[in-house]
Parts: structure tokens; sequence; C-alpha cells
């Protein structure tokens, strides 16, 4: 028996939840076989099944010191580079040294941001995989990744208890 | 979407916790006879600052030998006006904080409020220092002694716009305290002084939905009116800076960076009072880490604004490189350089890079050792606004504090302990109401696999 | 009481205020024509305003040595005339009691040029014989430079310039030819000062005391403007650098111009 | 008092109307496009005559080096602070009426940005050589100079313009996947590669607010920076008028003031051009003229507190340009008066005019018209009265062609990216729905809201 995931669809948050919550008790699934979908965010823990660390307020600050790092050498050591004088101005003068490293900090470490977000999202990623038309259009999503065909028919059941409108298979890719 | 039970909270429940019958009560809920000595010895101790900083402005300076003593009159003037800045601010930062229906005000409200009473030092401190001593306004040109009153110089903006600002303030102060003062009122003994005395100040107020419809309508006039002349007198004191000859002091950032700078002071204190009346208040827990999380992340905003002033001022003048202005930048860092890094530790260093890290600004020891930086920080602000100017003409050694300087420095900071600590025996300083009305506001409701606070969106003040 | 004019003025020539001596960078940094790491040096020039007639042929000369296009009638009312030296010519007085006076304006080649640092490209820079260089050829136009100049001698191409016949054959061919986009200005006449230290390095001497000068020092008939080396004593210009009547034009500014002037004997 | 809630919809409803502007197009749509699209065009011809001819086609002259460009350039990249302000700083206050708006917000900020960022190119003398000013060594290993302010501007202009697109896109990323599901063809091609494969699950979501937090924080800093440096283009300078250390405060609230106004603009125009009635309440207009009165307030504070300061002084090297600004520029200023104060003033104390969609409209369009003025005021008169010389600049047509061609690029600009993106964020709209509710408390009913989790 292959691997299937079991799509528990809802019309409700609560519904939702009881069914995450009995999958994860009675079904006895662990959290990275349960997969929460929905179109819309909702408020911190009312609906969540992932626990992974989010490491992105780390990656940020550390971006933001190679960004000034790299201001300053752009802005003070391009100049230590072809020595210039003008204006009887320093060659490498402290105020917009730290200009440049401001800017060049929130550049490193927003950009940063995005992409580390987007690398622990795990986009992009085209490849087909569990989803339902649906959840753009207001379900919530329900997803239990089942080993066998026998926990993938508990994990059904649960979901109809729980009050789901709809519950299917799917053979695509689970993450 | 929520479930059905009202959000909310009966009154009663509110009157039940407020078991006072005065307002010295509530701060000693228990009776301590130690805590009332010690309240006791601060007021002594304030009140024998406040006189001798009056013996040493009268006997060491009017009436001695050290009227042309340029440090000892800075001093005076450069703390006044730190106080002054400080209690508008707190007021100024009461204000804002109802504007913008920060749901964790109501506490703060009235201890921010009852700050705005210094300014009642105001009329006996001002004519002292200002009106005596030509040399204060005049900053060392003795011509502009006789501009002192003329209706169109800052000096005479400065009393009018300090003085509407305060008076905002106790009209704001009075009204909001009035519920309270009727709740105080009504607790007294039959025939008491009290009783009487809050008889007075309570009127008639009764709660009618038509007293709180006015009241609210009030407090929603008097917040913009308080924010406004805020605005204006800070503005002013700027402009008594920037509008003189002193060419170095002609720098149009000043009137901003003053208004931004009492801010700053007052989220300080706000801090400050917040654990004093904490630790006061034992076990009732008014103010909880939202508080310092919210007054932390302010001061790290504020913090941040304050440095961009200040840069702004300092690049202007570090890039133009005219003589005249870069020298007084100049003459800034080189003559006081402890104080100029006490600055900036103060007022940017401290309150944004050690308020950045939520654990230590949900830390109230370390909350309030930013905020005696700030504090600090500000206080070698105004000195530096003022003195270097200064420096080319007199040295450096006739700018140093004096003793009786020193003593004056803190008879003014005793003034404004001492206002507290009068305030408190006879106005609540936790608004009783307005933790009512907050409690009334918010309420907890079952999400999904969370609890989510839910809470009442308030119209704006000036809708009602 | 002093004003703060003078309280100004009192600072910057106090001993503890950075006065002229701290404000005129003797010591250039990066010169290859260095001395014990201190520039030989400066070239600088002196205007002697009692000796100036208005008579405008340091213009007429600059404009034919340097390459200076004709903008037309049209062009120098509309405010985009070409002049590197200029006559300002100011009335003094009421009528019948008037008096002229001219004051001729080249570039003042600054030691704190405010001009220089805005450039985004390095355009104008300072170099180490205390000139105030242009590269044309660096130049993109932003015109920044322009507008921090408080001498305003700093010209900008609006347009591509064409020489008539036979006014095109008389270009001087050691003065590049300016395209439209770029920024120009008064350079000391760099051409004879670089011919004249070829001719001596050819010679294997060093220069001679005023032995070239620029072309409107050159055109002076009154010979109130002098041009030279005020590093080396012997010219005339050291001599008159340093003369009672001088004053720089704009000094509150804290510009340290190189250019001297010296005031108007009254009588 | 309290603001009527809309009727609760479905989210398939909120999903088809939030993406009719892309679903559906109409003749107008191409008409509008077609009208901008050819205003830009002219801009686009006149540049090249202006690269034909040299930048004195634009009329400027030796005091006057700077003018239509340049106030265009302070103009638009004035219009793009805005944009981000809105949804920022809104979200930072978790100011719930903020969803609706967020996205054409931002769009506003891309797109004036772009228009922005065209203007230092269009004003240099060599236009040709515009590359020259990025970072990187000429084959004489020459680098730029970074002590320019022009390069801080050059800077911050592309750092602004790439954090903004980021903040644009990483709201975008559900939207997209929304529009996947319901478009066909190439359409849904471009959706499902712009989507990324998002999903919408758990792990998603969590990162994309931990991502909104961090950005909603850093961006605006890097937006006051913005226009803090193009104040300081003018502030580091030595012109008597522009040497003020309060130009970089004075021209963030500039661009406050004059991009709340565009958002104004905006959100009639949107509102009326894809029949968002039921999304763009009279609320939302009420709140946007509350925000555009404090700022007009604090606007005022630095307009007058500059001025104020040089004429104070009567320093008469500090004051020429102020005598020449107060007569020659008295028709100028007069409208920076009416269109900037005495207008938003006496309509913005209204809530009746707050709540009339078309009112504020006129008072965006004044805004708008007052600040360009104040742009005027402020890169003319001064350096018309510099020290030494003493000049006049009257725009031509090339000038006024150009500033045409601007609006012209700016409604091209976003005319056609309203074709691709949903204009209000169906996400957050839909998550603000599920915020809200209405709770019994004694006799009536009261709006409530969940309150939001606190960013930073």
């Amino acid at each position: 028996m292959a691997e299937t995931t079991v799509l528990g669809l809802f019309e409700e948050i609560e519904q939702a939840a009881s069914a995450l919550n009995r999958l994860r008790g009675e079904g006895g699934k662990a959290t990275e076989d349960l997969m929460v979908m929905s179109s819309v965010p909702f408020p911190e823990g009312v609906l969540e099944s992932d626990k992974s660390p989010i490491r992105l307020t780390t990656v940020t600050a550390v971006f933001a010191f190679v960004g000034i790092a790299f201001g300053i050498l752009l802005a003070g050591g391009t100049a230590q580079l072809y020595l210039i004088p003008g204006g009887g101005k320093p060659i490498s003068p402290a105020p917009s040294i730290g200009i440049i490293a401001y800017e060049m900090m929130m550049l490193f470490a927003l950009t940063a941001a995005f992409i580390a977000a987007l690398y622990e999202m795990r986009l992009p990623s085209w490849r087909s995989k569990v989803y339902d038309t649906r959840i753009s259009e207001g379900l919530i999503g329900i997803a239990a990744h089942c080993a066998d065909e026998e926990q993938a028919e508990k994990a059904e059941q649960l979901c109809r208890d729980a009050g789901a409108a709809d519950v299917r298979r799917d053979a695509r890719a689970f993450e | 979407m929520f479930d059905n039970d009202n959000i909310l909270t009966s009154p009663r429940s509110i009157a039940l916790s407020v078991d006072a019958s005065s307002p010295l009560q509530l701060v000693l809920d228990e009776p301590q006879q130690s805590r009332l000595t010690k309240l006791r010895l601060m007021t002594l101790i304030c009140v024998g600052l406040v006189l001798a900083a009056g013996v040493a402005i009268y006997g060491y300076a009017y009436f001695g030998h050290h009227r042309n003593d340029p440090s000892f009159w800075h001093i005076s003037l450069v703390s006044l006006l730190f106080w002054i800045g400080l209690s508008q601010g707190m007021v100024a930062l009461s204000a804002l904080l109802r504007i913008t229906h920060a749901s964790w005000r109501y506490p703060l409200n009235r201890l921010l409020d009852i700050g705005s009473l210094f300014g009642l030092w105001g009329p006996l401190l001002l004519p002292v220092l200002v009106i005596t001593r030509r040399q204060i306004y005049a900053l060392g040109s003795s011509d502009y002694r006789d501009n002192v009153w003329r209706l169109s110089g800052p000096i005479f903006w400065d009393a009018l716009t300090i003085g509407t600002a305060f008076l905002a303030g106790w009209m704001l102060l009075y009204l909001t305290s009035l519920p309270d003062f009727a709740i105080l009122r009504d607790r007294a003994g039959e025939g008491s002084k009290e009783k009487k005395f809050y008889t007075r100040l309570a009127w008639f107020w009764r709660g009618s939905e038509h007293q709180w419809r006015v009241l609210r309508r009030a407090e929603g006039v008097l917040v913009v009116g308080i924010l406004t002349t805020f605005v204006g007198s800070q503005t002013v004191l700027g402009w008594d800076f920037q509008l003189a000859a002193a060419r170095n002091w002609d720098s149009s950032i000043f009137a901003p960076l003053y208004t931004l700078s009492s801010l700053l002071g007052a989220l300080a204190l706000a801090v400050l009072l917040m654990t004093i009346a904490n630790r006061i208040l034992r076990g009732r827990g008014f103010f909880n880490s939202e508080h310092y999380n919210n007054l932390g992340r302010f001061m790290v905003a504020i913090g941040l604004v304050w440095f961009y002033f200040r840069f702004c001022d300092y690049l202007t003048a570090w890039y133009g490189h005219l003589p005249e202005e870069w020298l007084i930048q100049q003459s800034r860092t080189s003559t006081f350089p402890v104080l100029v890094l006490l600055m900036i530790i103060g007022c940017f260093g401290a309150p944004v890079f050690g308020n950045m890290i939520p654990a230590i600004r949900k830390q109230p020891w370390a909350s309030c050792t930013i905020s005696l930086l700030v504090l600090v920080g500000l206080a070698a602000q105004r000195y530096l606004d003022t003195v270097p100017t200064f420096a080319p003409r007199y040295g450096t050694q006739a700018l140093l504090p004096t003793l009786p300087a020193i003593v004056v420095f803190f008879g003014i900071a005793a003034m404004f302990i001492l206002t507290y600590l009068l305030a408190i025996r006879y106005i609540p300083i936790i608004s009783w109401w307005g933790i009512g009305k907050s409690q009334t506001r918010i309420a907890q409701r079952k999400m999904g696999n969370t609890i989510v606070t839910v809470m009442v969106e308030d119209p704006p003040l000036w809708e009602t | 009481m002093p004003d703060a004019k003078e309280l100004a003025a009192e600072r910057s020539s106090g001993p503890s205020g950075s006065g002229e001596g701290q404000l005129e960078r003797d010591s250039l940094p990066y010169s290859k024509d260095t001395e014990g790491g201190r520039p030989t040096r400066k070239w600088a020039m002196t205007i002697d305003l009692d000796r100036c007639t208005g008579c405008h042929a340091c213009e007429t000369a600059c404009a034919a040595e340097n390459n200076i296009p004709v903008v037309g009638e049209q062009q120098a009312h509309q405010g985009r005339l070409h002049q590197w030296i200029r006559v300002e010519r100011y009335w003094e007085g009421s009528y019948p009691n008037v008096k002229a006076r001219f004051m001729p304006i080249p570039c003042q080649h600054c030691d704190n040029a405010p001009c220089e640092p805005v450039c985004p490209v390095y355009a104008t820079y300072h170099n180490p014989e205390g000139l105030n260089a242009m590269a044309y050829n660096r130049c993109v136009g932003t015109r920044y430079c322009g507008n921090n100049c408080p001498y305003d001698v700093r010209m900008f191409n609006w347009f591509e310039h064409s020489w008539d016949e036979p006014l095109n054959q008389h270009l001087n061919p050691d003065v590049t030819v300016r395209e439209k986009g770029v920024m120009e200005k008064c350079t000391f006449c760099v051409q004879r000062i670089r011919r004249a230290e070829e001719k001596s390095d050819a010679e294997g001497r060093e220069l001679e005391p005023d032995e070239f000068t620029t072309a409107c020092a050159q055109a002076c008939p009154p010979k109130a403007i002098t041009f030279g080396n005020v590093k080396d004593d012997r010219w005339s210009v050291s001599k008159l650098w340093n003369d009672p009547r001088r004053f720089r034009l704009l000094e509150e500014l804290g510009t340290s111009p190189a250019v001297v002037y010296l005031k108007t004997v009254e009588d | 008092m309290y603001d009527e809630l809309p009727v609760p919809l479905t989210a398939a409803q909120v999903n088809t109307d939030l993406t009719r502007n892309i679903t559906q197009t109409g003749w107008l749509w191409w008409a509008i496009l077609g009208l901008f699209g050819s205003v830009f065009g002219w801009g686009a011809l006149v540049f090249a005559y202006q690269i034909y001819n040299g930048m004195g086609a634009y009329g400027n002259n030796r005091p006057i080096y700077w003018a239509l460009p340049i106030i265009n350039f302070v103009f638009w990249a004035g219009v793009a602070l805005s944009g981000t302000m809105i949804s920022a700083i809104l979200r930072l206050l978790h100011a719930g009426w903020r969803r609706s708006l967020t996205r054409m917000t931002e769009t506003l900020t891309v797109c004036a940005l772009a228009v922005a960022g065209v203007f230092p190119l269009l004003h240099i003398g060599r236009n040709w050589t515009f590359f020259w000013m990025l970072a990187y060594p000429n084959e004489r290993q020459l680098w730029p100079n970074y002590k320019s302010p022009l390069l801080w501007d050059a800077t911050a202009i592309s750092v602004y313009l790439t954090t903004s697109v980021i903040f644009w896109y990483s709201g975008l990323i559900p939207d997209f996947a929304i529009l996947r599901e319901r478009t066909q063809g190439w359409r849904r091609t471009l959706y499902t590669v712009l989507c990324l494969g998002w999903r919408g699950t758990d792990r998603e979501w969590r990162r994309l607010k931990v991502l909104f937090g961090i950005l909603t924080v850093m961006i605006i800093p890097v937006f006051v920076s913005l226009h803090t440096i193009v104040g300081w283009d003018f502030g580091m300078s030595i012109v008597p008028g522009w040497h003020s250390n309060i130009f970089a405060p004075y021209f963030v609230c500039g661009a406050l003031y004059s991009g709340c106004g565009a958002v104004l603009i905006i959100m009639y125009c949107v509102r009326r051009s894809f029949h968002l009635e039921q999304y763009i309440l009279p609320k939302h207009f009420d709140n946007i003229g509350k925000v555009l009165f404090s700022i007009s307030l604090l606007w005022f504070y630095f307009f007058a507190g500059d001025a104020w300061s040089d004429w104070f002084s009567r320093d008469p090297s500090h004051i020429n340009w102020l005598y020449f600004m107060f007569h020659g520029y008295k028709w100028v200023l007069a409208l920076i008066l009416v269109f900037g104060i005495l207008v938003p003033f006496s309509m913005l104390a209204f809530g009746k005019v707050r709540r009339t969609p078309w009112l504020m409209l006129l008072v965006g369009i004044s805004v708008n018209i007052a600040m360009f003025s104040e742009r005027v005021t402020v890169v003319i008169p001064a350096p018309s009265r510099n020290i030494l010389t003493w000049g006049n600049y009257t725009p031509n047509w090339v000038g006024i062609s150009v500033t045409a061609g601007a609006i012209g690029l700016f409604g091209f600009l976003y005319t056609l990216l309203s074709k691709f993106i949903p204009i209000v964020s169906i996400w957050e709209f839909r998550e603000g729905d599920h915020a809200e509710g209405l709770e019994r408390v004694g006799g009536g009913e009261m709006p409530v809201v969940i309150r939001e989790e606190a960013i930073g």
C-alpha cells in the first residue's frame, strides 16, 4: 500500500480544531504528519500543527551586520582604493560611511529576511502537492499523512466525525 | 462568531476591588507605620532640599556676590527647563495614549497627569530665575534685558504657552479625577473633614449618562488641547534658543527636538513611576510586563527619532562646514566630551539598544536603569544645548557647576518629587473608573485551540 | 557688547578656534611633487581691486585661451553666459556721487571647496597643487557642484556649442572643447602650468619665479591680477599674498579660497 | 456612533469581487491605459528631444541649476512614501481598517517610486552616462564618490525600491495562489509561477507573519531614510535657504502629506473603477482623512518653523531668498496656503466631508497641488537668490511635458498593474473578516475585534 494523504475540508474553525486535536490524540499522528491549510492566517495558536522553529529574526540580525560591514567597505573602503581628496573632507568620513552602512544594513537585512522566509517555507516549489482548490475559496484543510490503508481509514473517520464538509484522499507529495 | 456571554463586567466587581477610603489608604493598603514614616521622611527631605535651593538662589546669588556667575544661573535654568519639559511631556504622553486608544493606558493615565502639578511651581520660580537675572535670557548680551517682557519676544511666549499647557493639564487631571473623588466622597465618614473636602471636589458627580458623556467630550477636547499646547510650549522653548542672535543657536531643529526630548523623558519617568507605584500597591498587579513592553517599544521609537534629529543637526553643520555652525558642534564635543557621551548613551544608546530586546524591556529593574540613563542623558542635553555657546566667552572653568548650583539642581528635582508626594495624599494615583472601564472592554474568548483577547473598538474621543 | 558677526570673527581668529591657519589645508596629502611630505607648489592668485579698471580684458583673454563658447545675446540674457572669469560691477552711493566698483571673480580654487565632495563621480576634486580640478570626461552633469558653489563660477554646457568659420580654426589645441551636459570652470590655465612644468623639466631646472602666468593676468592692462606659486617666496604672488589690504571673498563661509583680493585704497 | 459593519461576505464572494479587476476587462480600462500611455509617450518623446538638444531645453540657467526634473523627483518620491507608510504604520498600530487599503497603497509606492527613479536619470546633463553613478569601479578602478549626497540618494532609492517590492510581493503570494485557482490559460501559468507553489499551510502562514513583522518594522526606517536623504540633497549644500538642518524631517513630513493625498486619490479611483464600494468604505476615507489632518498639522509645523527661523534671524545672507519667495513666488505660496492649508483644514475638520469619497478625492488633489507648489518653492527661490548671483526661472513646454509625462507614466504603470494583481488584498481582507464581530452589551451591539499579537 502506497503512502497517501487524507485531506479533510472544514467550513468552521472549531470543527477543524477538533479534527486536528483528534488526529493528534486518537489518531496518534505526529506533528510532522499533520498540516493545516487555509487561505487566511489565524491568530497565533488557533490552528497550528507546525512546531518547527522560526529563525527569521536571527537571520535578519546576522545579515544586518553583514550589511553594515558591506556598507563600510563600499563607502569607506572603495574610497581608500583610489585616494581623491576633495572639499577639505577626509577620504572616508564617518558620517557618509554611517549613512551608506545604514542603507546597506536595511537592504541586506530585509532581502535576507525575505529569502530566508521563502527557504523556511520551502518555496518556491512548483511540484504538484497535496492541495484542494476549495481551500482558496475559504475551506480549511486538515491533511494527515498516512503510511498505510488502515491509518488512512481511521483518519478519514476522525475527520468525518469532526464535521468535515468533505474528506478525500490525495496521493500527491505531502510536503 | 464570538460566544454569546456578555463582555461587560459588572461595575460592582470593580467597586469591590477598591477597598480603601482615602488615596493614602490605597497607597498603604496594609496599615504599615514604617511605610508611612518613610513617605513622611521623604517629604521632609524634599522640603528641606527645596528650601536649601531657595536659600541658595536668594542668599548666595541674588543677594550675594555671584550675580554674574554664569555657572550658577545656567544650571538652575537648565534644571528648571528640564523639569518643565518632563512634566509637560508626561501629560502629553497621557494624552497621546488616550488619543491612540492604547488599551493598556488606564492605570497609567493618572500617574502621568499628576505630573502637570509641577507647573504650580513655575510662577514661583520663573520670575526669580529669569527676570532678576538679565544674564539668563540675555545669554551674555545685556542688550536683551529689555526684551524680557516685550510681547513679541520668545520669553513672553514662553510664559503664555507654558502656562496654557499646564492649565490644560490641570483641567484634565481634575476632570478625569471627578468620578474618583465622588467615590471618595461617598466612602468618607458622615461629617468628617474628608467628606467635606471631597464633596467640594466632586460636586454632584453621580455618574449619570449625561455626565459621562460630557466628561468624555471634555476629555477629548482637552486631550487635543494638551497635545497642541505641549508642542507649542516646547517649540517656544526651542525658539528661545534658535531665535537668539547667537548664530550657533540658530538651529531650526531645536523646536521639534525639544518636543521629542520631553516625550522621551516622560516615557522614562512613566517607567520609574510605574515601578514605584507597583511596589507601593503590592500585589494588585495594575502594571504588568505589557506596560513595560509597550513603554519600552515606544522609547525605542522616540530614541531613534531623537538620534535622527540630532544627527541632522550634526550632519548639516559637518557637511556645510560653515565656521560659525561647525565651531559650536566642535566646542560641544571638545569641551564636554563626557557630557556628549552621556547624552548619546542616555538618549539613544540605552533606550534604543537596551529596549530593543524584549527580555530586557520587560524586566522592571532593567527598564528602570534604562530610564534613569535617559533622564541623565536628557539633563546632559539641556546643559549642552545651553552652555557651550558661552564657552568662547567665559572659558570652561566658569561653566562648571558650583556647589550651590548643584544644590539648586537637586532642589528643583526635589520639587518634582514633592509635588508627587503631596498629590498622592489627595488624589487616587490609579484611576478607579479607568480601571473599571478597561475591564468592561476586554474579554477572553476561545477560538480554535487558543484563547484570544477581544476588545471593544472605542469610537474616537471627539465623536461622542 | 560685540555682536554676533564680531563674535564669529573673534572666534575664527582666536587661538582655540580653528582659525585660518587650520582651515587652510597646508598639508595636502597624496602629492607626487612633495618635499618632506609637503607640496612644493600651491597655485594662487591675487587680484588688486585698486588697480582693476573694469575693462573686461581678462574675460576676453580667458575666452580665447580656454575655448569658451560664445552663446549669443539670447542665451546670455537667459543666464547661460559662459565666463570663467567675470567682472562684477557694483554701484556705490547715489547720483551724482556714484562710484563703480569692479571685482573680477574667477574660480576661487577653495581649499575647502563646497563643490568637491558633492560630486557623485569624483568629476571635480582637489589636486595636490591646490587646484580645484575638473575632469570633463567623468562629469555626468548632476550640476550639484554648481549649486553648491557660493561664488557661482561654475558654468554648465546647457547645449552643444559650435564655432562659426573661421573661429573654429582659432581653438586652443591645448584645451578640451567641452561637450554638452558637462560642467566647466576656470582651471587657473592648467595647460599653461603643465607646459611650463614640462619645459622646465626638459631643461632640467626648477620653475623660475613668474616664468608664466594665466591668460587673464597676462591680458590685464593695469596688472591687477597676479598668479603664481605661493609656496615659493620669490614669486610676486607670494609678496602680495600677505599684503595688509588682503581679504578673501565670502570668507565667513570657511571655504579658504586660493584667490586673495586686495582692497581699494580710498582717497 | 459606531460604524455600521459591512454585511458579512462569504469567502467565495470576496474572491470573486476582488479578482474581478483581473478576470474582466472592459473597453474603459483600455481607454484609460491608452490615455495615460499616450501622455507618457509624449513625455518620452520630449525626453528624447532633451537628450538631443541638451539640458538647456528646460530653461534652467546659472544660479538655478536644478528645476522641474528635481521638483518632480522630490514630488514623486514623496508620493511613494505614504503607500508603505499606510500599510506599515497601520499594521504596526494594529489598525484593523488598513486591510482594504494595504495593497493599493503598496502598489502606489512601487509605481510612484519607479517614476521618481526616472527623474535623476532624466535630470543629469549626460543622461547616457547615468550608470557611472552605480557602485562599480570604472576601467581606471575608480568607484563613485560616497561622500556625495546624490549617491546617498541613489543608494536610498534602490534600497527603498527593492524593499518595497519585497514588501509588496510578500503580501501578494497568497493572493496569487487564489488567482491560480481562478484563472485559465496563460494567466494560470503566470500565477502558478508567481505564487511559488503557495498552499497556505500553517508552516507557510507562520513564516509569512513573522516576515511581515520584520518587514513592517524595518521598512519604516527605510522610507524615512529615503526622504531624509532627499532633504539632505538640499540641506547639505551651503545655498542660503537650502542649508537647513530641519530639511530632513520637514521633507519626510511633506512626503507623508502628499503621499496621503495620493492615497485618497487612488482609493477613490480604485473604488469607482472596480466597483469596490463594499470593500472601501466611507470609514476608510474618514480614517485616512484623520491621518491626513494630523500630518497636515505636523507638516505646517515644519514648514512654518523652517522659514520662521530664517526670518527671525534677519541674517541678510539668509533672507534674500525669503523675500524673493514672498514676492516673486507669492502666487505659488498662495497655492500652498490655499490648497495645502485652507482647503484641507476646512474640509477635513468635518466628519461628513471625510465620509464623502468624492470630496476626499478633491482634498487629495488639493493636497497634491499644494505639495507640488511647495516643492517649487523649495527648489527654485533659494538658488535664484544665491549669495552673489541672482537669476530667474520660468518653466517651459519641455518641463511641463515631462511633468505631465510623469503623471502619464504613473497612471500607465498603475493601470497596468491593476490588471494583474488583486487591488485589495484578498487574504488580508478575509483575515480581518474573521477578526471582527458584534457583541451584545446591555442594550446595544458593539463591534469588537480580536487583538492582534504584537509585532516585534
